[in-house]
């Protein structure tokens, strides 16, 4: 069986898109000769040709605004932000016209648009290279968006956001790009809007995302020889939520700890407890607990442990939350 | 009299004079039914252009940006485009939509707040949605022409632009990527000497045709008052894109007789006399006298054309205030393709209470 | 005694810093002889001259990128956004500098900037003038963020904001401009970080903060007919939030609403909803009730009423909140 | 020997040729212990640049962007400024760093991990904090010169960019905005021919330093491996700016002879050749040659020269090698001057625990 890190499943999801769907576009900077920073789109300008796959100036906005304009085009852009910080420069086009054309087209004109996300911390790279910004995606309405855990979802999360006719934010976990996994690569499973279970368990919930889910299993690991029973949710889908998973989780388990690497305040995490207290407050046996990186800049390498959630915070919210 | 401050500099390029007479070569490809059809709807558009007023003061309409004395920017561009080419406009542009064939009743659902963006169907009319984040229309137009340019279609696009929209980094970013990639684009700024209450000079140092030097492609500076001159810039542009030879940035001389909108007192920071000047560069008048002169109107053709624009404007205002408000399902209607669950039950509580 | 729009009561809030404090620079699109869209500048550059007040070319980021450069010289810039949308243009300077400079320069630099910004709907206004950017900023730790609900409070909350060490974000409801309030102008009172109870009542607590506060108050008076005591509270600092208030009311109340404009997927509703649970979860009879805007685009005009939180949608989550 | 490719079109301004003879006017201000200075900068630069390197193969620095063919473009400007001139720099100027008597150790703390932006103290040094996020620093010196135009304090402004740079909103926007005003402003762009992969030709279709006229300020076309070509064209600029005539965009033309970083392989996207034939327009060579020729250099001195930068690259990385990480506190000491009570709460949950 194939093995696959997350560069090269990613890097398949979009030669494959380029093959089923000519008005597919690839672009964004350093994306083309130079196959990009995480090897991503390596060797599509070289199979495809510089007209479908092709480098940009250092101009997000207008990255962001020309896939705009190419949607009224008819063409299918996906475009990459080289990190984090750098899909800044772009959220007015995001924000005002991204989320917002075709409600302001009554329908005329789909925005089949893809904006990948080399995202998260954990690389001790520099600075504005580990932030997590999807707290600034996901409260624009508007939009849908992802994040893949593992190379095998990563190829079916990119396949699904490049075939939708809505613009979906695909945020990478840069810590994973080098991940290995055997297997297939398929679009059949979940789509975008579900989130799955990566491990049984009956005492605590466990919700993560991207490099979280990691530290997620690794903690039920440690949980479970502790005799505490750790399901772990992988989100998947940040936004649209898995409503209808978080809620039976949280009946069946009564407690839930939601991991991410984004500050605390307004991060996902507050999203996630205000739903499972409106969708099943009555099974709640204790406060959903935050998990999550500090109400503070992202800070330097050297710092960055301190930062992240370790296995060991994750592990001693759980049991408080199971304790409570 | 002295023409507006901002038109100061390099002259631009003209073919009537503010007086109606000829200074350049006035056979710029338009034959008379051209012509006629030119002072039309520039008599059309500021007709409307006023009952569009008259309708926000009767609350008709919420905020209404005027384009008093940018007919022959709007009209005289708006003309030198083939039916496949695809305009994306500011907010600004009533009169090129009409040219284009835009329904006004449509257009004028934005500013009644009946909808956002492009009530009528940009794909149809090719002319994109109205756009308020200024400058942000002219990356999208930038996109568009890529997409031009990847399909070989031979279209061109037009960006239309404010003064103060130069200032803003999309602008930049858009024209660099044009040049860079030679799109099959058309920067069309309407230089009206003001952005709000804020005079160009004080928007720019330099002058706004002379960025294109900085992106690899020509800028001309054409009186935007002149609608033969405007014409003519734009033909020469659309021609130049059409052929694969890249972007044109066209700053149009004109002027704002009116307000911002009809939410803003000029009075503020503007002097009358300012006004009253630029009224002497009126280009309706340069373009009537001209045809006059020219043996292609008189003043039957001309109150004609009145008498049609009064009832234009009466029949947009009809159509207009007939337009109750939508249906509140259309807050959810289309913001998805394919909408999500949680989305969906949303629109349930909200529809259902 | 004098009475106030909340126009007029910022107007004299940066004039009288103005006077106060030398470093004060007034600057932003419109903001000098034209004195603003909503006058909120108005007599301020004929009063300190055009090197203190004074208009920018319509450059969003380099208004607040400058700001972020006078701060390094020692200035004290108090920057307008036009509209909530207009300031997003910015978003990469605030989150990339304004919030972090300070952390970046090891508090050798502090970045005493205000950012106003005229937000909220609730005018029949055109797109982008409408929107809710609250989460945008909220989110982004190193900024702090306040919004007044009436006159008297937006001169208290502006004059702090100007005086504050740290980069604040006043977000001044634009359909409260016009609103009146009679009453002397002090900076005494609650400060940033404090919410305050502007009615009391032992049933349920309603959470608002700017426009939404005034419906929240007439939804207390309905909620009173109808023999249900209500306790309002306005927020006022979203960031950073006034934890023990908000704990002391949950606790005090046992049922909490929370009412905002934004869209409720990481509104503040969210964090108000995590943060309640996690500070006083044992009290909690109900799960916190959101009263927001829906997970859509602003709307236009027409629709403005059916999206924003109205006193029936209120009433009835609180009267559903105390029924739980 | 053919020059890189972005140098083509207008020609730079030069006073040394590439072999080191004169073709300009040497007597560019600077007296021969000046001279000697920049040389033995230089040197220095050069010197520890490659000793940053090995430290990072050797896991002493996270990811290193060298500047190995730009020490005339950096040194050069960097002389050209007053103590109380203020620069903010962009993430490849260690050489101007060092020339400004930044502590390089503590420069280097940023490419070590162990801290942010300016480990330095900016004020102090009057150097702003390292800045990844391209072209946002170009506003901030903006804003800074404005501070010192407001202050009337004669003191300048640099901001340190790249050709990449340049086709970010922030970069237009700023140099728009420093235009409006006169600001003291230089915009000093090392055009290095490449954006990490990006050529420069796809980065722009224009050439950088004319993007000055759209303004309405001068920009100039330099060699930026001259150093007394660029000295003197820096020097008209500071001249210029200290004196109220405003802004001055300077193009560089210089070569990024290493990757763009350590984390990046050239090789991918540029020739070997174009590398070699880049060489033989060495800044710090051609210096040499005409210091010798000029009697301000000899072997000796060269000698001395490279045997003091030995020295101080190895007391660099003893400083370095010696810095271990910073305490956990640091996460969170200064992101507030007056730190909200959450805050504090969330500081003893992370410390406590
Ligand atoms: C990004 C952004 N900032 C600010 C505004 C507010 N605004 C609306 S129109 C306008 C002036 C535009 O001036 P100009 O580009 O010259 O166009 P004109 O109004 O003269 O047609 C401003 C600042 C906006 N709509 N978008
Ligand atoms: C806003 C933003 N977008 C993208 C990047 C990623 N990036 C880092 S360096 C670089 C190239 C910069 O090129 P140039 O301005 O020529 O400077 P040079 O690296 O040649 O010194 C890019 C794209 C970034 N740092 N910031
Ligand atoms: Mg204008
Ligand atoms: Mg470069």
């Amino acid at each position: 069986m194939a093995e696959w890190t997350m560069s090269a499943a990613l890097n398949r999801a979009l030669w494959d898109a380029l093959i089923d769907d000519q008005r597919v576009l690839v672009f964004g900077e350093d994306v083309g000769v130079s196959g990009g920073v995480f090897r991503v789109t390596d060797g599509l300008q070289a199979e495809f040709g510089d007209r479908r796959v092709f480098d940009t100036p250092i101009s997000e906005a207008a990255i962001v605004g020309a896939a705009v304009g190419l949607c009224f085009a008819g063409w299918r852009p996906v475009v990459e932000m080289q990190f984090d910080a750098f899909s800044y420069p772009a959220l007015e086009q995001v924000i005002d016209h991204v989320a917002k054309m075709r409600m302001r087209t009554r329908g005329r004109v789909d925005l089949p648009i893809t904006i990948r996300i080399a995202a998260f911390g954990g690389i001790k790279g520099k600075e504005h290279h580990g932030e997590s910004p999807e707290t600034y995606y996901v409260h624009t309405a508007g939009l849908k968006v992802v994040v893949p855990s593992s190379p095998l979802d990563a190829y079916r999360l990119l396949r699904h956001a490049v075939a939708d006719a809505d613009p979906v934010v695909v945020l990478e976990p840069k810590a994973r790009y080098w991940g290995k996994e055997a297997g297939e690569l398929a679009t059949e499973g979940p789509g975008i809007g579900a989130g799955r279970v990566l491990r049984t368990g009956d005492d605590v919930t466990v919700v993560a995302y991207g490099t979280m889910v990691a530290r997620a299993l690794d903690a039920a690991t440690v949980l479970g020889e502790r005799g505490v029973g750790a399901r772990v949710v992988d989100l998947r889908s940040l936004s649209p939520l898995d409503e209808d998973l978080l809620a039976r989780c949280a009946r069946e388990t009564g407690r839930v700890v939601v991991v991410h690497e984004a500050p605390r305040t307004l991060g996902m995490g507050a999203e996630v407890a205000a739903r499972v207290m409106e969708l099943a407050f009555d099974s709640l046996a204790a406060p959903v607990a935050r998990v999550t990186g500090w109400d503070a800049p992202y800070p330097p390498a050297s710092l960055e442990d301190g930062y992240l959630p370790s296995v060991d915070r994750i592990v001693d919210a759980a049991m408080a939350t199971v304790a409570y | 009299m002295d023409a507006p401050r901002h038109w100061a500099g390099t002259a631009a390029t003209r073919i009537l004079a503010p007086d109606g007479t000829a200074v350049g070569d006035p056979a710029v490809g338009l034959g008379p039914d051209d012509l006629r059809d030119a002072l039309r709807w520039m008599v059309l558009a500021r007709r409307l252009d006023r009952e569009c007023i008259a309708l926000q003061r009767q609350g008709e309409l919420t905020v209404y940006p005027g384009f008093e004395g940018q007919e022959a920017a709007q009209i005289g561009s708006a003309m030198a485009l083939g039916a496949e080419d695809f305009i994306f406009p500011s907010f600004r542009e009533l009169a090129v939509a009409l040219a284009r064939g835009v329904d006004p009743v449509r257009y004028l659902w934005y500013h009644r707040g009946t909808w956002h963006g492009g009530p009528y169907d940009p794909r149809a009319t090719r002319f994109g949605p109205i756009c308020i984040p200024i400058a942000t229309q002219i990356a999208h137009a930038a996109g568009y022409a890529l997409g031009q340019q990847l399909d070989g279609v031979g279209a061109i696009t037009v960006a239309y632009f404010g003064d103060g929209a130069t200032s803003e980094g999309d602008f930049h970013e858009a024209a660099n990527l044009a040049g860079v990639r030679r799109l099959p684009l058309v920067l069309f700024c309407q230089n009206n000497g003001w952005a709000i209450s804020v005079p160009t000079r004080e928007q720019t140092a330099g002058e706004i045709w002379r960025r294109a030097e900085g992106y690899g492609f020509p800028g001309v500076r054409v009186d935007g008052n002149d609608v033969l001159g405007v014409y003519a810039a734009t033909r020469a542009a659309v021609d130049r894109a059409r052929a694969g030879e890249g972007p044109t940035l066209i700053e149009a001389l004109t002027y704002r007789i009116g307000a911002h909108s009809t939410a803003d007192d000029a009075t503020r920071y503007r002097d009358a006399a300012e006004v009253a000047g630029a009224r002497a560069f009126d280009p309706i008048a340069r373009f009537g006298a001209w045809m006059r002169s020219a043996g292609h109107a008189d003043d039957d053709l001309l109150a004609t054309y009145q008498a049609e624009a009064d009832e234009h404007a009466l029949a947009v205002r009809a159509g207009l205030v007939a337009q109750g408000p939508p249906p509140e399902a259309w807050a959810f209607d289309w913001v998805y393709a394919h909408p999500p669950a949680p989305f969906l039950r949303q629109r349930e509580e909200a529809l259902g209470g």
